[in-house]
C-alpha cells in the first residue's frame, strides 16, 4: 500500500477523495453504494440553522459535459442534521465534513459553533458563495477584506479544521485565498459552481426556474484546475481542489496542480460508487508508479 | 452493466430495450436510470420506468426524444447498457380494489404494461390515449382497452379523460402520462369520487435522493420524486405548471 | 424569406450568424468551404499594428467538451492585412469585422484608425482581453473605468462600428458593458474565452506550454448565455454572443437571451461550413414557426 | 459523410478502417480529419494519415491511444465516419531519386505504406521500427523491408536508425513516425549526406490552417503543419521538445 495519507489542518485523511458537499446527501444515502470509510471524507449537503425549503422547480438542467443547479440550498438544518443524520454516519466510520452557510456574519458564527461542537464532525467547510442579505445582497466570497474578517470570526468559535470554499465567480482568485489563509482558516477548497444559464428553446423560457444557477461538471474542469493552481501558489495552507472529477487521471491533474486532497461533485450522480472506485484506483496508481508518499505526487507540475 | 437482449423500434419514435439486469427484481412504477454513451456527453443518466422485468432481464419502452434517448436508439444489441437501479416506489393498488383502471399517455404506457403483466386480471381496464393511432402503445398486452387518439386515427378521438369519467365511480386509477393529463385525472378522481395513484416525472440529477433535483410539492411537503414517487396518492399533488 | 436582417450600429448584416475572430483565419481559408456572402459577416484573427509570432507550442489541447487555446496573438498584422488579405476579401462579399488589440492605448487607437480608413472592413471589434503594457500588464478589460476611456478615445477616429469584446473573466460583467455604452461603443460582443488549464498526467507538464489559456467550445455555452443575458438587460447597444455555440438551437438560446446576432468559434474547426448551415437553419426556423422578423425572437425569453 | 467499409484489428491495439470518401483523389503523406462520435466528447476532429486511397475509398491505419481512438476503434462496419480532406501537402521525392528510404516509426508506417502502393518500385527500401512485434505494421505490403524493435522480437534488436546508417549515402528519405525518431533521422541524413522528407505530428485544432495551434519553426520561420506540412524537408524543421 502506498501512504495515501493528507493533512488537512489537525484532521488526517485515509487518502485524498472526498466526496463534495450538494452531491452525497447527508452521507448514509450512500451507504449501501459505497463504503463510506474507505473515501477520505465526505462533505455535508450545506448546512443553515433553521431548514430551509430551497428554489422553486426546475431546479436542474443538463448541459454540454455539464449540468446546471439552482436547488436553493435546501437541507435539513443544523438541529435535524444532529438529531436525524449524525447518529447513523457516526456508526459508519465516516470521516464528516460538515458544509454550512448563514446569510448574516452571526449566523455563520453561530453555525460554527454548533458545528465543531458536534461528536462525528470532524471539519468545517464554509460555503461563501450566499448573498449576505445585511450586506444586501453581495456575496460574502466576492471582497477579500470581508472574507478575511469572516473567516477570522468564524476560526475563532471552531476547534475544527475550518477549510473555506472559494467562488470561482471572480475576476481573480488569489486575494481570495489569501484572505482565507490570513484570516486563519486551516484550508481552501476551490471551486463551487460558475454561474450559467440555459434556455429551452422551444418554451422560450429558462430550464431553471430562478434563471442562473450554478454549472459543474467536466465542462469546468479546466477552470477548476486553473484556480486550484493559481490558489495552491498563492498560500501555504493546502487546498482541496474540485470541479468535473470523473477519473483517476482528473483527480491527478489536481493533485499535480497543486491540490492536497480532492473533492468529487456531479460524478456521484452518474456514478455512486466512484469516490470509492477513485480511492483505490489512486492506490494502484501509486502502486504501479512506485510512488511511495501521495505527498510527492502533489504540485509535481513541471513548468520549468 | 447488463448485455442488451433486443433494442428495436416498436412504432415511430418508439423503441423496446430489454437487458440482462443486474439487479434481482422490481416492482411496477420502479425505474432505472440508464447511462448513455461512454463520455461525458450527454452527462446524466436518464430515467426509465421499468416495463417489464422477468428472470433477471429488465425492459424498457422509450421514445426517442432528445440527444440521450437518440443514442439510446443507436446501441445495438449484444452491446451493454448500465443501469442504476430499480429506484423508486411503486404502484400498490389496495387488494380489495374491485375495479382498476389503468391510465396511460403516450409512453405513460410503459409502467402499467408491467403492472398488468404482473397483476392484470378481469378487475383491470386500461385506457391508452395518445396523438396518433402510433402513439398508442401495447395495447394488444392489456385484457380490455379503451383507446383515444387526438387525431381520431385510432379508437375515440379526443383525450383519454373523456371516456374516464363514466368509469371512475368506485375506481381506483394508475395513472402515467404528461403532467397535463395526471392533473385532469387528479381532478377527476376527486370529482367522480375515485381514487388512486399517479406516477410523475421530473427532470432528474441522480435517481436516488441526493440531488434535490426533483422536487414535488404534495400535501406533506416537499418530497423528493425519485424515492418519494414517482407515484403518489391522487389529491396529494399540489400541481405547478 | 423570413426577415434576418439585423443592426449592429450602422451595420446591417443580412442574418445574425458571424464566424468568430481566431476561429476563420482571414476569412479566405473559408472561400471553399462555404459562400462567404451567406453568413451575416465574419471577424479577422485578431490583429495588431506589428505582425506577432505568438506563444510556444503546444498551443492547444482539448477538454471535455471544449479546448484550451494560447496562441497567443499571433496575427500577419495591420499592414499585411490591407495588402495581401483584403483585396481577395473584398471580391468575396463578405461582410468583414475587424478584429484588434494593442498593449497601449495608443496603439488601439492608432489600429482603429487605420482599420476605420480600410475599404471592405465593415466594422471594428475590439479585444480588450490582453495585457496593458504600460499599466504594469493588468488587462484593458478588467477595469470599467478604464475600459470607458479607452472606448470613447478609440470610438473619437473610429467612423465604422465599434463593437467591444468582453473577457469573462470578471465577478460582475455589468459593469463593463455599462462601461462601452457609456464609452460610445456601438456593440458589445461577449463572450471571449474563460481563463483554464489542462494537466498531462503522464508527463506531469501544463498540456499548454504557457500554462495558462483560453477555453472555448460547448463546455462555456452556460457561462456565455447567462453573459450575455446579463449584458443585454444592462444596455440599449446590441449584444453579439458567442461562447459554445453548435447548433441552431445553441443559436437560438442567445437570440432569446438577448443577443442581437451571434458568432460561432471554435466549432469552425470542427465544421467549416457551420456559420452558413446556420445562417439557412435560421430562416428555415422562423419559416417554420411564422417567425416574420428575427427581431421578434431577441430577446424574447419568457420569465415571468 | 462516408460509408466505412472495413474497420478491423490489424495487430494488438492496431486497427484499419476504409470508408468511402467524399474527395475524389488523395496523396501520400496527406491526411483527414475524423469525426469522432456524434455528440462535443470528444469535440476536435483527429488527425489520420491517408494509408491508401483506390476507387474513392480511403483507408486510414490507426493505433487506439486515447478516447477518440477508442471511440474510433467501437464504430462498426456499415456505419459511417465523417472525414475531412484531404489534407496538407505529400510527400514529392525527385523523380530520378535513385534510392528511396522508407522510413516508419510504429503507426508512421501508414503514409509509407500508400506511397508505396502507389510509387513502390525496386528503388524503395522500408525501415519499420516498433517497440515489439507487434508494432511492426505492414511489412508484407513493402517490396523490400528491414525491421527493428526495441525488444528484438522482430527484426534486429534496437532501433531502426542503426540500420538505416550504412544506407543513407546518396539516399532520399521518406520517414514518419515519432518525433524523437524524426530528429534523429533528420541529423542522421545531414551527417551521411542524405535528403528527404519528414511528416510531422503536432494536436490539430482544424486541420486547414486557421486555429494555428499547429505551427512548427522551420529554417523559413513559422509553418502551419496542417498546411504547409505534415511533410517538410530534411535540415528544415527547428527541432523542440
Ligand atoms: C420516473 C421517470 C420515468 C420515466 N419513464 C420513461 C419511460 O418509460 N419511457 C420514456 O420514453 N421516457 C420516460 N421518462 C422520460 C425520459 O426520462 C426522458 O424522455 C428522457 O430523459 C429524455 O432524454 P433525452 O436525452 O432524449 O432528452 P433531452 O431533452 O435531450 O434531455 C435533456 C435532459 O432533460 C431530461 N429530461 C428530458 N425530458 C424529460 C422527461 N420527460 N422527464 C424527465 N427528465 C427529462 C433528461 O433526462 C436530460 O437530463 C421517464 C422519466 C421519469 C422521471
Ligand atoms: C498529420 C497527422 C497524421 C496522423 N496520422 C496518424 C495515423 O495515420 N494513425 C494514427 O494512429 N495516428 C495518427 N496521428 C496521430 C493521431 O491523430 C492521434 O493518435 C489521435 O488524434 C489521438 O486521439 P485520441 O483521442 O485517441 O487521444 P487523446 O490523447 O485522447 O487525444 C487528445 C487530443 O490530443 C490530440 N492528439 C493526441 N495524440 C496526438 C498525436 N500523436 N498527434 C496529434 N494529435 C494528437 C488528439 O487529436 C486530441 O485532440 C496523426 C497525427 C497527425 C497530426
Ligand atoms: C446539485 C448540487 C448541489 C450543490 N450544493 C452545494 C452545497 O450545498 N454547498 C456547497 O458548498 N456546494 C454545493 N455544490 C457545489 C459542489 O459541491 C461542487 O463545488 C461543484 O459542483 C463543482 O464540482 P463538480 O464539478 O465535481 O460537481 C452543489 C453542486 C451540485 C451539482
Ligand atoms: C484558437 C482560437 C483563437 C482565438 N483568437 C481570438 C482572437 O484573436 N481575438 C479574439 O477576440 N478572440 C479570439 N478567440 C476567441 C473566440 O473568438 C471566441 O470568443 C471564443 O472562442 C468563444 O467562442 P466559441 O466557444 O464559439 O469558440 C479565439 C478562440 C480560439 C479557439
Ligand atoms: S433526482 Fe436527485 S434527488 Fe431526485
Ligand atoms: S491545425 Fe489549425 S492551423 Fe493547423
Amino acid at each position: 500500500m502506498a501512504i495515501l495519507k493528507v493533512r488537512i489542518g489537525s484532521l488526517e485523511l485515509s487518502n485524498p477523495v472526498i466526496a463534495a458537499s450538494g452531491t452525497f446527501g447527508y452521507g448514509m444515502e450512500f451507504a449501501e453504494r459505497l463504503d463510506l470509510a474507505a473515501i477520505g471524507a465526505f462533505s455535508t449537503k450545506g448546512l443553515s440553522l433553521k431548514p430551509r425549503g430551497g428554489n422553486p422547480m426546475p431546479r436542474i438542467c443538463e448541459t454540454p459535459c455539464g449540468m446546471i443547479n439552482s436547488i436553493g440550498l435546501e437541507n435539513v438544518g443544523v438541529d435535524a442534521f444532529e438529531m436525524d443524520k449524525l447518529p447513523a454516519i457516526r456508526k459508519s466510520g465516516a470521516k464528516v465534513i460538515a458544509n454550512f452557510f448563514g446569510e448574516t456574519e452571526e449566523e455563520y458564527t453561530e453555525l460554527a459553533r454548533r458545528l465543531d461542537a458536534m461528536d462525528g464532525v470532524h471539519a468545517l467547510e464554509m460555503n461563501v458563495s450566499c448573498p449576505n442579505v445585511e450586506k444586501g445582497g453581495i456575496e460574502f466570497g466576492s471582497d477579500p477584506a470581508f472574507l478575511e474578517k469572516l473567516t477570522a470570526g468564524v476560526k475563532k468559535v471552531c476547534g475544527k479544521p475550518l477549510i473555506v470554499k472559494l467562488s470561482p465567480n471572480v475576476a481573480d482568485i488569489k486575494p481570495f485565498a489569501k484572505a482565507v489563509e490570513n484570516g486563519g482558516g486551516d484550508a481552501i477548497s476551490a471551486i463551487n459552481t460558475l454561474k450559467g444559464m440555459s434556455v429551452d428553446v422551444k418554451t422560450r423560457r429558462p430550464r431553471i426556474k430562478r434563471v442562473i444557477g450554478g454549472l459543474s461538471g467536466p465542462a469546468i474542469k479546466p477552470v477548476a484546475v486553473r484556480m486550484v493552481y493559481e490558489c495552491a501558489r498563492t498560500v501555504k495552507i493546502p487546498v482541496i481542489g474540485l470541479g468535473g472529477i470523473a477519473s483517476l487521471d482528473d483527480a491527478l491533474e489536481f493533485l499535480i496542480a497543486g491540490a492536497t486532497a480532492v473533492q468529487v461533485g456531479t460524478m456521484n450522480f452518474v456514478e455512486p460508487g466512484i469516490c470509492q472506485r477513485l480511492a483505490e484506483e489512486l492506490n494502484a496508481y501509486c502502486e504501479k508508479e512506485k510512488i511511495a508518499d501521495i505527498a510527492s505526487l502533489i504540485g509535481s507540475l513541471i513548468t520549468e | 452493466m447488463g448485455k442488451i437482449l433486443e433494442n428495436r423500434p416498436l412504432a415511430r419514435g418508439y423503441y423496446r430495450m430489454s437487458f440482462e439486469a443486474d439487479f434481482a427484481e422490481a416492482r411496477p412504477g420502479q425505474f432505472v436510470m440508464l447511462r448513455v454513451g461512454l463520455t461525458h456527453d450527454p452527462l446524466l443518466r436518464r430515467p426509465m420506468s421499468v416495463a417489464g422485468f422477468e428472470n433477471g432481464v429488465c425492459t424498457v419502452i422509450y421514445r426517442s426524444v432528445g440527444k440521450g434517448t437518440a443514442i439510446l436508439a443507436e446501441i445495438r444489441e449484444g452491446e451493454t447498457v448500465n443501469a442504476l437501479g430499480p429506484l423508486g416506489n411503486w404502484f400498490d393498488p389496495p387488494s380489495d380494489a374491485k375495479k382498476i383502471l389503468l391510465v396511460g399517455g403516450g409512453i405513460g404506457v410503459a409502467p402499467l404494461r408491467f403492472w398488468h403483466r404482473r397483476n392484470g386480471g378481469k378487475n383491470a381496464v386500461a385506457y391508452i390515449g395518445g396523438a396518433t393511432k402510433e402513439d398508442i402503445l401495447c395495447k394488444e398486452e392489456f385484457a380490455q382497452t379503451v383507446i383515444t387518439t387526438i387525431d381520431g386515427s385510432a379508437g375515440t378521438r379526443g383525450l383519454i379523460t373523456a371516456p374516464l369519467v363514466s368509469a371512475l365511480e368506485g375506481a381506483y386509477v394508475l395513472a402515467c402520462g404528461p403532467k397535463g393529463m395526471l392533473k385532469a385525472v387528479d381532478d377527476l378522481c376527486k370529482e367522480y369520487g375515485a381514487t388512486g395513484e399517479l406516477s410523475l416525472e421530473e427532470r432528474m440529477g441522480c435517481g436516488f435522493g441526493v440531488c434535490l433535483g426533483c422536487v414535488v410539492d404534495t400535501a406533506a411537503g416537499k418530497k423528493r420524486l425519485c424515492v418519494d414517487g414517482p407515484v403518489f396518492k391522487t389529491g396529494s399533488v399540489q400541481w405547478q405548471f
